[in-house]
């Protein structure tokens, strides 16, 4: 178990790496993947097989798709902006690797083992539907906005019907039409 | 368990796997023909028997051409992985009681998971050939995929409600009395569906409608390249009935005969059940396809939930 | 029997939902079907279970059912329960029963409308919240219902939406009522901190055992309570929305704007009388509230000319007496009144409708007239609602009921002479205008043609009301009468009875009281009759005098409370807005602009609007705290 | 099982995190962008996961599945926020969408 933890961290690690490193969009996303699968065998060894798995079903196979789908189906490869020249790397790699210095720093200041024991989709549910009930609705209700934002910006035809409609309501509020459905929306100052 | 009796289940396995899907090319080129009312492939070998061995033979050494103006690295790989999903997918379930490669607690989130990474297959095979026809077949296998894997994991929560636990082993001993075929109806039509699709079988394969996109993704391959997609399909519908005989219909429980020959029959009665189907259905619009999903399968895989969650809850009391 | 309690509230929002999922797939017939037939039927669900709980009532007089826990948060526990006592079995049946008797009424009154199915939903819902209040267990799920009627109540005032005037209305009711809501929830929330539960019957128990009488906390919670109770009732000073909310249907001003939703600040009060019996400052609060409120809308009520504002003015004049009738710790009378008042107003209102209808929808009463010949039976049953408005003696149950709040205003504790005084000049004027309405709207010579004549469905439920208007008074006949007192027996299994404890109980308990106010009824009809009848050619001049006529415009206008607010919180804040647009504020808010707009150039060096220039700095950001935390 | 240590695990967490870091200081496709704040996100769950397998608990558990449903409305978001981007600035360049610098 111990030699497979630090196999699919090399490859999460180097997979990842790939990721922002690529300029193929598709390519970078495919590594992306990769260094998912590599995290959820992380997962698995670190005694959490439900969210290994989840992870696999959820990230790899619904979120990343949804990334490659975008890709694919808009073409955004071909609106990729000009490659960075190396040099762009170098402030930020020197930012970051103080940043994980300090961090890894501070980690290594004690050791400390881990369990070793196994916690399950059963436990992991117990305590999700328990004492975290009200943050599964909350993440609901996130899910339902995300779902309500995304329709809403990515659909433009919406916003010009919705337009029209506020218009139709102007003219009939003006005396120019009718109003050919209850429900239209009378202004504040004419009340 | 001794390591040459885990062995001999993993190499077991893998090669019944694989003669298994081999052998249905030639019972679904028969099958169909009866449908038909032809004769199908009947001159090489005994009832045309060896015609898969000639048609390998045949593919093997067909030269292995990659297009000029494809994604070369992504285009070699996405074949494989359709094979791979599909045969690790195998791994979890138990073809008798004790026989299985890895008795892994969440066997079934782990065919979900294989099956979430079939669809990259398609989609990268799609892509990375760089031809139109491709590239839509892919973004329909993509959509059509995401969107049946959503209720195709619902409609087996049914079933992990019903049995407590993620492991195949357990779900079939839960169904000692009673196969969940029974209480769980709606899931196992649920179930059947998205199978069809997960598979991109006949009457869900607009991925390669050969009437309008040519043959979809895999129009540029050829070779034992289109042969892993050939074999990965028929390995797929072996597991998807394999995975409805054990999840629905007890998989190896049955009186007198020992279990593994009990889970041959069942699976091989969906895997006809699945060659019929293409027989017979004409294939639908996309948008239907679609609407099918979103608006029939998933109300009703969640209404099931909803119903068998309140038996298990009523049930625990 | 009792463990139906949850299909009362259940059988109205089955209708309510039924006609939102079927709303236009049904016809007009459909709708009437489901929305008075689940009405209906919860009618017979609330006689069977408060008729079984009357005949056996149950271990302590009341019964409690839990469905299920609301949420559990914190120690937090509020339950989706219901609570049967005496006090909501009255609410529940004039609920249902004079509910069923207007939806019925509604099927013919509305059913040219184009908004049928939608007057059904929300009636059906609003059914339902007016149930959900009066039998909840907890104050949580009984605020739900109080939100859950205003929301219909204002739905239904701006029902007809076309018209921005209507809609303003329904606006206004909305708002004003707000304020009262307002100091309800604030006052849930000090009983939560304080008491640590909102369930009704242990936050009262605690409330008696922790707080010591009349200390602050518990004057300040019923206070707000008071507050909660005084917008939903229409009470002073937030009672100017209820005359405009007459912009609605009829049978909504009938249901919701005389009978139930208005008395829920009543059984809100009466419902935490042990919080009151703990707070005497807070009962006088209460008993101010009402004996002003009586008056002031008496007096309003005298002078309109549209019929409906002068039922809704009377309206708020006898919800003045329940509330002066519980802050003199005279709950039990309150209550009866409640149950009196539901039925005569409401048939009032029904009556009101069929006129209005009859003449093509004419509200002013000097342009009917005569009508007693051509609507006979809305004229009889009219006359009866009016009659017990104004307390006729022996055959009405207004009496009984009025007579028996004006006594306890003279002979409990807190009673005092001002408050009988007030009340009986109260009832004189209510006399005066309920049979003004009678003289100018059915005698006299007739204004406008009747174009229309009730039906069964419009005329029934009249003359069902006309029989409770008259039968119910004799539930509690006064003790020099005779010893018939079954609603007291009754209510004092949940309410403390009536102490008659004052300086002057043994005149406010005799029949000479009575006879005070029985020669006050009499006489004010008669006036009444010769000021509208006879003289009233006399009364208009007098009316249009010089002198009056600016009274008149007073009471007209609702004692200027109207005017009043506009000047005070309207028109400044609106004010304020113009002149901070356009005035001399502008040079403050352009300084403040201007020094903003300083620091915008010193600090909008760094938005460069670059996400990555963004990150670097945050970056920046966290390896400088990380290293102070790190390296310390 | 018990000889990975929990720093170990954390460090792989700190270098993913470190990377996605990187990604994000230095790439100006927004799709990259995007896919580096994933990369960040599941460096913060794993971290989460590893903390909980130090006690034992589900707790961690359920914070990465927190993190995932996060994860989820980001990308649903961030995809129709890139869908509109490219429509309106004909391009993926997030340096291009610098009209709110001051």
């Amino acid at each position: 178990m111990t030699i497979l933890f630090y196999i699919a961290a090399a490859v999460a690690v180097l997979a990842t790496l790939l990721v922002v490193t690529r300029r193929n969009l598709v390519h970078a996303l495919l590594y992306l993947v990769v260094s998912l699968f590599a995290v959820a065998v992380v997962f698995y060894t670190l005694g959490a097989p439900f969210v290994a798995a989840l992870e696999v079903i959820v990230y790899a196979g619904a979120i990343m798709m949804l990334f490659v789908f975008a890709v694919m189906l808009l073409n955004l490869q071909a609106a990729s902006p000009p490659r960075v020249p190396w040099t762009a790397w170098v402030g930020p790699a020197v930012l970051v690797g103080v940043l994980l210095a300090e961090v890894i720093y501070a980690l290594t200041i004690e050791t400390q083992p881990l369990a070793g024991a196994e916690v399950g989709a059963t436990a992991v549910s117990e305590a999700l539907y328990g004492p975290y009930v009200l943050a599964v609705e909350l993440a609901s209700m996130l899910l339902l906005a995300a779902l309500v934002a995304a329709t809403h910006v990515a659909a433009r035809a919406r916003e010009d019907q919705t337009a029209a409609s506020v218009e139709r309501g102007r003219a009939v509020l003006h005396g120019q039409g009718t109003a050919s459905e209850p429900g239209v929306i009378v202004e504040e100052g004419d009340a | 368990m001794a390591w040459y009796w885990q062995l001999l289940i993993v190499l077991g396995v893998l090669i019944a796997a694989l003669t298994i899907a081999a052998g249905l090319i030639w019972y679904e080129r028969r099958l169909l023909s009866l449908v038909q009312d032809r004769y199908g492939p009947n001159r090489v070998g005994p009832a045309g028997l060896l015609q898969v061995l000639a048609d390998t033979v045949k593919i093997i050494f067909k030269e292995d051409w990659v297009p000029p103006f494809a994604d070369r690295r992504v285009f070699v790989v996405a074949p494989s992985l359709v094979l791979i999903t599909a045969l690790l997918s195998f791994m979890v379930v138990p073809v008798a009681e004790g026989w299985v490669v890895i008795d892994l607690d969440i066997g079934l989130l782990f065919i979900l998971a294989m099956s979430s990474l079939a669809v990259y297959s398609v989609v990268l095979a799609g892509w990375s050939s760089r031809s139109k026809y491709s590239l839509v077949g892919g973004l329909r296998a993509a959509a059509q995929m995401v969107s049946y894997e959503v209720f195709m994991g619902l409609s087996l929560i049914g079933v992990v409600a019903l049995a407590g636990s993620f492991d195949l082993g357990d779900i079939v001993e839960a169904q000692e009395g009673l196969w969940y075929v029974v209480p769980q109806f709606v899931g196992f039509v649920v179930f059947l569906v998205a199978g069809l699709a997960e598979t991109r079988r006949i009457p869900f394969d607009l991925t390669e409608a050969e009437s309008e996109l040519v043959a979809g993704y895999h129009t540029e391959y050829s070779g034992m390249k289109f042969g892993l997609f050939l074999v990965g399909e028929y390995v797929a519908i072996t597991l998807f009935s394999a995975l409805i005989a054990t999840l629905f219909f007890g998989g190896w429980l049955g009186p007198w005969l020992p279990g593994v020959v009990w889970f041959l029959i069942k699976t091989f009665i969906f895997i006809t059940l699945f060659i019929l189907i293409r027989g017979t259905f004409p294939r639908p619009r996309y948008d239907q396809l679609m609407a099918l999903g979103w608006k029939a399968m998933l109300p009703l895989s969640l209404l099931n939930l909803l119903i068998t969650g309140a038996i298990v809850v009523a049930r625990a009391g | 029997m009792l463990s139906l309690l949850w299909l009362i509230p259940a059988l109205p929002a089955a209708g309510f939902v039924l006609l939102v999922l079927l709303n236009r797939r049904l016809g007009r017939a459909g709708a009437a079907w489901i929305g008075a037939g689940s009405v209906g039927l919860s009618m017979l669900a609330a006689l069977l279970v408060c008729g079984s709980f009357i005949v056996s009532p149950p271990a302590g007089d009341a019964c409690r059912q839990v469905l299920w826990t609301w949420m559990d948060v914190a120690g937090f526990t509020p339950a989706i329960g219901f609570y049967l006592d005496a006090v909501s079995v009255v609410w529940v049946l004039v609920i249902t029963v004079v509910g069923f008797l207007i939806h019925l009424y509604s099927t013919e009154h509305m059913e040219h409308d184009e908004g049928f199915t939608r007057f059904f939903t929300y009636l059906n819902l609003f059914v339902f919240s007016m149930l959900v209040l009066v039998l909840a267990d907890n104050l949580l799920l009984l605020y739900l219902g109080w939100e859950g009627v205003g929301l219909c109540s204002y739905l239904l005032i701006a029902f007809w939406q076309k018209d921005p005037q209507n809609v303003y209305s329904g606006r206004k009711a909305f708002i004003v009522t707000r304020v009262g809501d307002t100091a309800l929830i604030a006052g849930l929330f000090l009983l939560l901190t304080q008491l640590g539960t909102l369930e009704i019957q242990p936050l009262l128990r605690a409330a008696e055992q922790t707080w010591a009488p009349d200390s602050t906390v518990a004057v300040v919670a019923a206070l707000l309570i008071l507050g909660g109770a005084v917008g939903k009732s229409a009470q002073v000073p937030l009672q100017t929305w209820l005359p405009d909310a007459m912009a609605g249907p009829s049978p909504v001003s009938a249901l919701i704007h005389a009978a139930t939703m208005v008395t829920a600040g009543v059984y809100l009060i009466a419902r935490t009388t042990p919080l009151f019996e703990l707070a005497g400052d807070a009962r006088l609060a209460v008993a101010l509230v009402g004996i002003v409120t009586l008056l002031i809308a008496g007096f309003s009520a005298l002078v309109q000319h549209d019929l409906k504002r002068a039922l809704a003015y009377s309206t708020i004049s006898q919800i003045g007496y329940m509330i002066l009738a519980l802050g003199v710790s005279g709950w039990e009378a309150g209550v009866f009144h409640f149950g009196t008042h539901a039925f005569f107003k409401a048939l009032l209102f029904l009556g009101a409708g069929v006129v209005i209808e009859a003449l093509a929808g004419e509200h002013d009463i000097f342009k009917m007239g005569g009508l007693a010949r051509k609507l006979p039976a809305v004229f009889v049953t009219f006359t009866v609602g009016a009659a017990a408005l104004a307390a006729l003696p022996f055959v009405t149950n207004g009496f009984y009921s009025k007579d028996l709040v004006i006594s306890t205003t003279l002979g409990t504790a807190d009673g005092n002479v001002w408050l009988y005084v007030g009340s009986i000049l109260g009832a004189f004027v209510t006399t005066l205008y309920s049979f003004r309405l009678v003289w100018v709207v059915f005698f006299g010579e007739a204004h406008t043609e009747v174009t229309r004549r009730p039906r069964w469905r419009q005329t029934m439920p009249l003359w069902v009301l006309a029989v409770f208007s008259i039968i119910t008074g004799f539930l509690w006949l006064p003790a020099w009468i005779g010893a018939f007192h079954p609603l007291e027996d009754f209510l004092d299994t949940a309410l403390p009875p009536i102490e008659w404890t004052g300086r002057y109980a043994h005149f406010a308990e005799s029949a000479g009281a009575a006879f005070v106010i029985i020669l006050i009824v009499y006489g004010g009809i008669f006036l009444s009759y010769l000021l509208w009848v006879p003289w009233r050619r006399g009364t208009h001049a007098f009316a249009a005098s010089p002198v009056v006529r600016p009274l008149a415009a007073f009471w007209l206008g609702g004692w200027g409370f109207d005017w009043l607010y506009e000047r005070v919180f309207v028109r400044p804040v609106k004010w304020f807005a113009h002149w901070a647009r356009h005035d001399l504020v502008d040079y403050v808010v352009d300084g403040i602009a201007w020094v903003n707009l300083a620091g915008w150039r010193t600090l909008s060096a760094g938005q460069t609007g670059r996400l990555r220039s963004y990150v670097a700095v945050a970056g920046f950001g966290v390896v400088l705290v990380l290293a102070v935390v790190v390296l310390r | 099982m018990a000889s990975v240590s929990l720093e170990h695990a954390l460090i792989l967490a700190a270098i993913l995190f470190a990377i996605g870091f990187a990604g994000l200081l230095t790439r100006r496709n927004l799709i990259v962008v995007l896919a580096c704040i994933e990369i960040m996100l599941n460096a913060a769950g794993l971290a989460f996961v590893a903390a909980g397998a130090r006690w034992g608990q589900a707790d961690g558990q359920v914070m990465f599945l927190f993190v995932l449903a996060m994860a989820g409305a980001e990308v649903a978001v961030g995809l129709a926020i890139a869908i509109r981007f490219r429509q309106s600035l004909k391009g993926l360049d997030v340096d291009d969408a610098d009209r709110m610098r001051g």
